[in-house]
């Protein structure tokens, strides 16, 4: 359990540090190392095919945009932040968190939930036998990824710039 | 006879005024001949009808108890007749004086259809027809005074607003009266003036006074002098209008509402009398245009009829009635004269006529004899029927109202010494030209009405025998004498007296006023014009302070005014500026939120979200 | 079968951009528009047929295993289906013109086919998560559309919508994920019965507000709004028909009312919560349009006030209620689809979209402004069109049920309506032609027959509305009153 | 042809009739006028083939069930027949008139189109037996309104036509909150099922909004004056013939001849009645405009027409019903004159007219016996209607209102013939010849009509007897 | 299985948190979506965490894994969207993202 606690801290912190960094290498960097983190942790909670594709996909190939994105937009890219939001920010979260704490406790420990309905078989099985309508979402979207990108990149008949 | 007779005297004039209308006004023969044979014809047909007495015919019409019943009895074929004599004597006096007007067409239209409508408006035996064709009059009152000249549409404007004005308290006063008795049968209905009756009576009654014209509805007849052609006045005001406004009045008080002497409504009337009698005179004293001041005894003198009705004693009522049809005879008979002088002297205006009595002679003639008979001298008919008014208003015991018609009478006298010395008498004026006699269809109605007038006076037994005493007759209770003909003509009592002596003070004023003014007689009035506080009144009253029209024309403008500004306009405002200003600012409000901020937006949605928690929250617990 | 709502389209949609290479204009015009024709064909007879016996769950085989895509096709979703059938189909309709300058037509009716398909697989989904999954689907179809025209505006307006849609969908599948949680299923009907067991208050209505919220974003009620008077507008004109007239329908008030009615069972709380948010969106919205320049801009400040009015109807919960907004739902469709293209027409003959710059266009355009009109009082709500029967109706409802307020306020609310409308008729069409647009020309022949089509199916409607009502619409409602009286209702 | 047939024609000829006009027009135009005249004539005609059925004074219900009790119920008893018969025959002369007066201008395939689905609406309107249904037909009568006032195009006379569009659009769905809340208390929107109901007075409060939007009754009035800038024509025979019409016969239909109201409420609708009419006058009196004065004489009117319905005895209602018939020919003849005057003075200022009776005659001595007639001046036809509204306020105890009225009346006397004055008489500042003979004929027509109407007013009398006695059911 | 829920709850809450307050707080686009990606974040690890105290592991893992495929989807749509931006703007400030108002 202490472990697990560990590597929620780190996330919390890898997260913190994604929003707070003013580089914007850095902070990607710092989003990419909490995706490992998430990773671990869903490997740590039974879910290794999710842990992952989080640590390949997310950490990965999402991080990689992301550095394709400021490498492409580098010039004049540097945005002045507000400085009162970063100084502010760790007081809110603190804040936010003593309220989280109390609330969810309260929240969650008053209720009863359902007995979980017994699981069988293997996550292949699961996820193509019974959940097989989300893999036809899955393709669906990777199509609406693909021809969103395509879209936003092709070549503009007329320019319509303004 | 057949009840479909009494659809003549209103369809026959009514055709030919339709025919008057579209005949072209160079076949002027045609019409001339058409008018007066057609005038005689609807004379001999009121004979006939006299004769019959009594007739009735009902035709079904617009359900509700408004049916198209006629009546004829005693009283309206009197009034008939009446009409259909002066009918006559104006289309034959017309065919002189009106053939050169352009408007000829239209006149003689309007003339005929006033006809049938009057005819229509006394045979009436149900208030819907009675005020159909009694409304009615004001078409033609606007189209004949239109026909003036070009201040005329003016006095139109006046007189028809006046008019409608009365007509309308009378329609409301029907109304009432229907509300009350629950029918509109004239000869149904008797109730006493109490109560809404007694509004009812009233309202009634300022359509009838309004229509003789009795102040103060008398103010468009003054201006209508000046404007309208003489024959009109002679027609309308003079003549035929007295005869319906006095014939309401008197089925009014007789039939319609049991007014008793000495009671409150009574007084009312009587009131109104005097003070017609006396405020018109003041004003016909001073003018000094014989048309105008001829008007106003045509006003003046519908007092003594109002006043005499108002007594509500037979002699009295006897008396209004028997003015009513002498003041229509001998006030006839003046504005014919006033149009014959007018005819050859081309004027009016007493300050350029005199003297035209030798030039003359026959309208100088059948002029005095009028003018004698409406200053009430002995023996012609003004006599006999102003001496009947003050009989009956002494036995109310009121003698106030006495006073004032002797006042009236002084007045009366003075002015008309003044008229007829001023155009007739005196020295020959210098303005007028030589002047001929009028060609005799001007001549032969004055002397016929002239001849009346003594015929009535001297003879009284004939028209109060015959004429006045029936109508009265069912109205008396049994045992009172009814015979008003036995003291008529005698000298020898105060009554006579006083009214002699008023001839006699009138006559006195004259000669001091003439003797005053150098002896022009036109400014024979001028002493008591000048009096202290009198003058000022006249001149106020010159300046039209006193006529309820032109203050009633201001309160109307200020009246709308006053709605189109604070009501009308406010409204739209609200409609056009209001609501729009409040969409405007309430859009430009929200639309300053929107300010393109993704970070405003996404806080917008959280606020929202933490709301509808707060919400949920709350209630779920 | 009803997976061919889902397939048929997603199939041509990789398709096409493979056969653009073949024929750039022609091919991906003909093919997609013939797929949105099979899909309203489809759903108006075996669709039909389908449901005829009640509703039904299928589950299809996939290779010769038994695997387990379960759709559900009821008298609402057949409903649905039916009217993204017929504004998708005369959008396809009026793109074959309208696209032409935008270019990459293959790219975009493939977008446009995976947005039906998505909004099909929402309307047919009977799981909370694929709920989300196609919502999903459909939004990111939709941010590249709005994004199309690669305009500065476009991409800002698609950046801002993008970026609240995310948030959206994390508090929705935040809220599937807890509901999962609590019941330990994801299928309506598993988790309506689990929460029924559960005593789970607190939970559970954090999961409501949560829904609210997300599908409330979609969906465009104020305050979660601020995106679409943005997205609408910058969208090309068939796009913005097809996310004013349905995808904000579908992703917002479907799913909302799907899952209120089916899983959470309308409580009074959650119906006063839905009538008060539908009846602030009617009446600011509306008050946002009047003051618009941008004919479009107003077009989508109009939507979120009729979107106001459905759930407004829908809300209050009784079956006359939801029989109104759902038959305002289909009415303001096809009229807003209807409105959007025609705006589509005036902007591309005049270059323009501000409305002070027109001026008695309807000499030169005799059918868009005709058209614009029957649209323009179909959603104002006056008389034969279909929008008058749907807002009467729900406001019979609403006074049925003793929401005076509501019913003032809502027929209010349609006196704006008519306001900017007619602000809308008399800035570009009802007067006299401004100089400048005396050469412009009437729009091309598939964008007049869009909508000529679109335009008569309002009158249609408005005429036939009982038969509409009793064949279409009153399954459809059934389905929800069915579900409200089927959840004991709880909470407040 | 039975009966059912004959309504059913009377309603769907003109509306159907009237979508085939612009196909018609795209063929030829005088084809597409000839058709226009057929439909109109067809319109004017079919009623009248009702009034031996009337005359009987039985009703024949038509009905077709459809759904959630919004039937299309249409009703054919005197009542309906009497209004059907004005408002087609006045809406037949607009047509026929039309052809002349607007053959120089645009969009006239709009303008026939809009015409005559009126005349269809409100034939549907007249016939109409479901609450929504009249509702609805209403609402098409206000649409048609909306183009014809905006007929001219220019940017503010659409601007006018928006706003009567709005006011009258505001008033009707508030009517249809009563409507709905009838429905709520009835569960039913068919009349022929309700007669006798007493519904409460927020729904009579809610109806009246509509009643009095549309017919422009103070305070919901002001569009009316405005609407004056459609062709004259329009102005004319829509709304001062028909249109202002319909919110007093929808009263007729159902405060009378269907509802019951609460006696406050037939204490109160006569004071608003006469207040409006009195505000009108008073409007009227000031006004210059020749179209806008016609105008507020027309609000006036209309409140007299409210009057004696609202004091709801056998003489009121039977003057208000002859006052629409009445009203309709005078007041058609008076904007006609007025539209006579400013199409040969260029100018609406009556100020600066003055003197036309020389040049142009017949035109003068119509308006005159228009205004004779509006005035309700015997012989003409407004002075029975008049007369009897009055009679029935008087028999209904409320002298007062009389007297108000009354008053009224001699305002309308006052700036009527204050217009012809300023008009038709004094000096000419304007010279202008009658020119176009088929606008004089007309006018002509109307002012005879108005006098033929007073003197033979027993023929329509018999019809609207029978109207009064089928509308007051209670007194049976 | 409440309490081997709440500690991820909470932590999935403080996650969402800092990316709502990136996404209100921030200017850069790229910063801002890199608060999406927080959120994500929080989204799965819920996910992940509901399965793993609910014993329902492989219905969430499939879950997790759907929803990451949505994810990158979605950032590749985004990041295409912001590189357009640049290019127009040649910033990356989202206060300048504010010619639609109103």
């Amino acid at each position: 359990m202490s472990v697990q606690i560990l590597l929620l801290i780190g996330l919390v912190l890898f997260s913190v540090a994604a929003v707070l960094l003013k580089d914007l290498i850095k902070a990607a960097i710092c989003l990419a190392a909490a995706s490992l983190v998430l990773g671990i942790l869903f490997f740590r909670m039974g879910a290794p095919y999710a842990g992952a594709f989080e640590i390949s996909v997310v950490a990965g190939l999402i991080t990689v945009l992301f550095m394709l994105t400021i490498a492409l937009t580098k010039t004049g890219g540097d945005v002045a932040e507000s400085k009162l939001a970063r100084v502010a920010f760790p007081l809110f979260f603190i804040l936010f968190l003593a309220v989280d704490v109390i609330v969810t406790k309260n929240l969650v420990q008053k209720i009863v939930a359902l007995p979980a309905a017994p699981e069988a078989g293997a996550f292949g099985e699961v996820l193509w036998k019974q959940r097989t309508l989300d893999l036809v979402g899955q393709v669906c979207i990777i199509f609406a990824g693909v021809l969103a990108v395509l879209a936003l990149f092709r070549k503009r008949s007329k320019d319509n710039d303004d | 006879m057949s009840p479909n007779l009494l659809l003549a005297p209103i369809l026959l004039p009514a055709a030919l005024a339709v025919f008057f209308f579209l005949v072209p006004k160079r076949v002027r023969l045609v019409r001339e001949i058409l008018s007066v044979a057609g005038s005689l014809v609807l004379l001999y047909l009121a004979f006939a009808l006299f004769e019959v007495k009594t007739l009735g015919l009902k035709i079904a019409w617009l359900g509700m108890g408004i049916d198209f019943d006629l009546r004829l009895f005693h009283f309206s074929s009197f009034i008939l007749l009446g009409l259909a004599g002066f009918l006559f004597l104006i289309s034959l006096y017309s065919t002189v004086k009106m053939k050169d007007n352009p408007r000829v067409r239209e006149y003689y239209a309007y003339v005929f259809l006033s006809a049938a409508l009057a005819n229509g408006a006394v045979l009436s035996n149900n208030f819907v027809p009675l005020v159909f064709f009694w409304e009615g009059l004001l078409l033609t009152l606007y189209g004949l005074i239109t026909i003036g000249g070009k201040e005329a549409n003016r006095t139109a404007v006046k007189a028809f607003i006046i008019s409608g004005f009365c007509d309308f308290a009378m329609i409301l006063g029907i109304g009432l009266l229907w509300s009350i008795t629950g029918t509109l049968t004239l000869s149904e209905i008797s109730v006493k003036p109490e109560g809404l009756a007694a509004a009812s009576f009233i309202l009634m009654m300022i359509g009838a006074i309004g229509k003789a014209g009795a102040m103060p509805f008398h103010t468009w007849i003054p201006d209508a002098a000046i404007d309208a052609p003489v024959t009109f006045m002679a027609f309308m005001p003079a003549a035929f209008e007295k005869l319906l406004g006095i014939y309401l009045l008197a089925r009014i008080t007789l039939d319609l509402f049991q007014l008793e002497a000495r009671t409150t409504m009574s007084i009312v009337l009587m009131s109104i009398g005097a003070l017609t009698i006396v405020l018109a005179v003041l004003m016909a004293l001073i003018q000094k245009d014989l048309k105008k001041l001829l008007s106003f005894h045509a006003v003046s003198q519908v007092g003594y009829m109002i006043l005499g009705i108002g007594t509500g004693i037979p002699i009295g009522i006897a008396g209004g009635i028997f003015h009513m049809i002498n003041h229509a005879m001998y006030k006839c008979g003046l504005f014919l004269s006033a149009g014959s002088v007018e005819h050859r002297a081309g004027t009016t205006e007493l300050k350029k006529l005199g003297g035209l009595a030798r030039e003359m002679p026959l309208t100088a003639a059948g002029f005095t004899v009028c003018a004698l008979a409406i200053s009430g001298v002995w023996p012609l008919n003004g006599f006999v029927s102003k001496e009947m008014v003050f009989r009956g208003a002494l036995e109310t015991g009121y003698k106030v109202f006495a006073v004032a018609a002797w006042v009236g009478a002084i007045f009366t006298f003075a002015s008309f010494l003044k008229a007829g010395h001023s155009v007739f008498f005196g020295a020959r004026s210098q303005d007028v030209p030589k002047v001929k006699e009028s060609p005799s269809p001007l001549v032969i109605p004055i002397l016929i009405l002239a001849l009346l007038c003594i015929t009535f006076g001297v003879y009284n037994k004939l028209p109060l025998n015959e004429f006045i005493q029936p109508i009265l007759a069912g109205h008396v209770e049994a045992g009172a004498h009814l015979d008003f003909t036995a003291h008529a003509l005698s000298l020898l009592n105060p009554v006579a007296g006083i009214s002699i002596l008023c001839l006699i003070i009138a006559l006195g004023l004259h000669l001091h006023g003439w003797n005053r003014a150098g002896k022009k007689a036109f400014l024979a009035s001028e002493p008591i014009h000048n009096l202290p506080v009198l003058h000022n009144l006249y001149n106020l009253s010159e300046a039209r302070f006193f006529d309820l029209y032109e203050q009633g024309v201001k309160f109307l403008i200020g009246l709308s005014t006053v709605l189109s500004r604070a009501v009308d306009r406010p409204i739209d405002y609200f409609f056009e500026k209001v609501v729009t200003a409040v969409g405007v600012k309430l859009t430009s409000l929200f639309q300053k939120a929107h300010n393109g901020q993704y970070a405003n937006y996404l806080a917008w949605c959280l606020a929202g979200l933490l709301a509808i928690v707060g919400i949920v929250s709350l209630v779920v617990k | 079968m009803v997976f061919l709502f889902v397939a048929v389209p997603l199939v041509v949609a990789g398709v096409l951009p493979l056969l653009g290479k073949l024929s750039k204009r022609v091919l991906p015009d003909i093919l997609s528009n013939l797929t949105f024709l099979f899909l309203l064909v489809y759903a108006a007879t075996a669709g039909r047929q389908i449901i005829a016996g009640g509703p039904v769950s299928q589950q299809i085989l996939w290779f010769g295993e038994p695997v387990q895509i379960l759709l559900g096709l009821d008298g609402l979703a057949l409903f649905m289906l039916m009217a993204i059938a017929l504004v998708s189909l005369c959008a396809g309709i009026f793109s074959i013109d309208y696209m032409e300058h935008y270019g990459a037509k293959a790219n975009y009716y493939a977008l446009f086919l995976i947005m039906v398909a998505g909004m099909n697989g929402l309307v047919l989904a009977k799981d909370l998560f694929q709920v989300y999954l196609f919502l999903e689907v459909a939004a990111v179809a939709s941010y590249a559309l709005v994004a199309y025209g690669l305009g500065y505006e476009e991409l800002e307006a698609a950046f801002k919508y993008l970026l609240l849609s995310v948030v959206a969908s994390a508090f929705v599948l935040i809220g599937v994920t807890v509901l999962f949680g609590l019941t330990g299923s994801l299928g309506f009907e598993a988790v309506g019965r689990g929460l029924q067991e559960l005593p789970a208050g607190p939970m559970a209505a954090l999961c409501a507000a949560l829904f609210v919220a997300g599908f409330g974003l979609k969906a465009a009620l104020i305050p979660f709004h601020a995106w679409l008077p943005d997205a609408h507008p910058s969208a090309p004109a068939p796009i913005s028909a097809m996310l004013s007239g349905l995808l904000i329908k579908v992703s917002g008030i479907y799913a909302l009312t799907r899952i209120f009615f089916s899983v959470f069972g309308l409580t009074s709380l959650l119906s006063n919560l839905l009538m008060g948010l539908g009846v602030i969106s009617a009446v600011v919205a509306a008050l946002l349009a009047l003051g618009q320049k941008d004919i479009k801009r107003m077009l989508a400040y109009s939507s979120i006030s009729q979107v106001g009015y459905i759930v407004l109807g829908i809300g209050l919960g009784t079956p006359l209620g939801i029989l109104g907004g759902l038959f305002h739902l289909f009415n303001h469709a096809l009229a807003k689809g209807l409105l959007f293209l025609t705006s589509g027409s005036v902007q591309m003959a005049t270059g323009t979209r501000n409305l002070d710059e027109m001026g008695g266009l309807a000499k030169r355009m005799p059918w868009t402004a005709a058209t614009n009109l029957v649209g323009s009082l179909s959603i104002a709500g006056v008389p034969p069109l279909g929008g008058f029967w749907s807002k009467l109706v729900i406001i019979m409802a609403l006074v049925q049920a003793g929401r005076w307020p509501y019913a003032v306020i809502a027929v209010l609310a349609s006196v704006l309506t008519l306001w900017y409308y007619l602000l809308i008729q008399r800035k570009a069409f009802f007067g006299k032609i401004e100089e400048r647009w005396k050469d412009i020309r009437e729009a091309p022949f598939w964008m007049t027959a869009a909508t000529v089509i679109l335009a008569l199916l309002c009158i249609g409607v408005g005429i036939f509305f009982a038969a509409v009502l009793k064949s279409w619409v009153q399954p459809a409602a059934d389905v929800l009153a069915q579900g409200v009286t089927a959840v004991i209702p709880r909470g407040r | 042809m039975s009966i059912e047939t004959i309504t059913l024609l009377t309603v769907f000829l003109p509306i159907i009739g009237s979508l085939t006009i612009p196909a018609a027009g795209l063929l030829s135009k005088p084809l597409r006028s000839l058709w226009s005249v057929l439909l109109a004539a067809a319109t004017a005609i079919l009623p009248l083939t009702l009034i031996p059925f009337a005359l009987t004074g039985g009703e024949l219900v038509i009905r077709k069930d459809l759904f959630l009790g919004l039937d299309f119920i249409l009703v054919v008893d005197p009542l309906s027949v009497f209004m059907a018969i004005v408002s087609s025959a006045v809406g037949c002369m607009i047509v026929i008139y039309s052809i002349g007066y607007i053959h120089h201008d645009e969009n006239q395939n709009e303008y026939y189109l809009m015409v005559l689905l009126f005349i269809g609406s409100m034939m549907g309107l007249v016939f109409s037996a479901n609450l929504v249904f009249m509702y609805l037909f209403w609402e098409i009568i206000a649409i048609c309104c909306w183009r014809l006032i905006g007929f001219y195009r220019l940017r503010d006379f659409v601007r006018k036509a928006d706003k009567a569009f709005l006011v009258t659009f505001f008033g009707a769905v508030v009517m249809l909150l009563g409507f709905i809340q009838i429905y709520g208390q009835t569960h039913s929107f068919d009349l022929t099922q309700m007669r006798g109901t007493l519904i409460p007075g927020s729904a009579v409060l809610l109806i009246l909004f509509g009643l009095f939007s549309k017919s422009a009754t103070v305070p919901l009035h002001t569009w009316l004056p405005d609407a004056g800038v459609a062709p004259t024509t329009v102005t004319a025979l829509l709304h001062a013939a028909v249109l202002v019409k319909i919110g007093v016969y929808a009263y007729a239909r159902l405060f009378l001849a269907t509802f019951q109201i609460p006696p406050l409420w037939q204490q109160i609708i006569p004071i608003m009645a006469v207040v409006s009419s009195l505000v009108a006058a008073g409007a009227a009196a000031v006004e210059n405009d020749f179209k806008r004065l016609l105008a507020y004489s027309t609000i006036s009117q209309i409140g007299y027409i409210f009057l004696g319905f609202a004091v709801a005895n056998e003489a009121g209602i039977s003057g208000s019903l002859r006052f629409i018939l009445m009203h309709g020919l005078a007041k058609a003849g008076l904007f006609l004159c007025a539209g006579i005057v400013i199409h040969a003075t260029h100018t609406k200022d009556i100020r600066e007219m003055g003197g036309l009776i020389k040049t142009m005659p017949l035109t003068a001595v119509s308006f005159l016996f228009c205004a004779f007639s509006v005035i309700g001046i015997p012989p003409f036809g407004g002075f029975f209607s008049k007369f009897l509204v009055i009679m029935g306020t008087v028999k209904a105890g409320q002298v007062w209102l009389a007297a108000v009225a009354l008053f009224t009346a001699v305002l309308t006397m006052y700036y009527l013939l204050k217009a012809f004055s300023l008009v038709f008489l004094g000096e000419a500042k304007k010279p202008a010849p009658e020119k176009t003979v088929s606008m004089v004929t007309v006018v002509t027509v109307l002012a005879v009509a108005s006098i033929l109407a007073g003197i033979f007013v027993a023929y329509p009398m018999k019809l609207v007897n029978i109207a009064t006695t089928q509308i007051s059911w209670w007194y049976r | 299985m409440t309490s081997t829920w709440v500690p991820y709850l909470i932590v999935a809450a403080g996650l969402l948190f800092a990316g709502i307050y990136c996404l209100l707080a921030m200017r850069n686009l790229i910063k801002l979506f890199i608060g999406v990606e927080i959120i994500s974040k929080a989204v799965s690890l819920i996910i992940v965490a509901t399965g793993f105290a609910k014993k329902n592991i492989l219905v969430a893992q499939s879950l997790a894994v759907t929803f990451i495929v949505v994810e990158v989807s979605l950032v590749a749509t985004a990041l295409a969207i912001i590189i357009n931006i640049y290019r127009h703007t040649k910033s990356l400030d989202i206060r300048k993202l504010s010619r639609l108002k109103g």
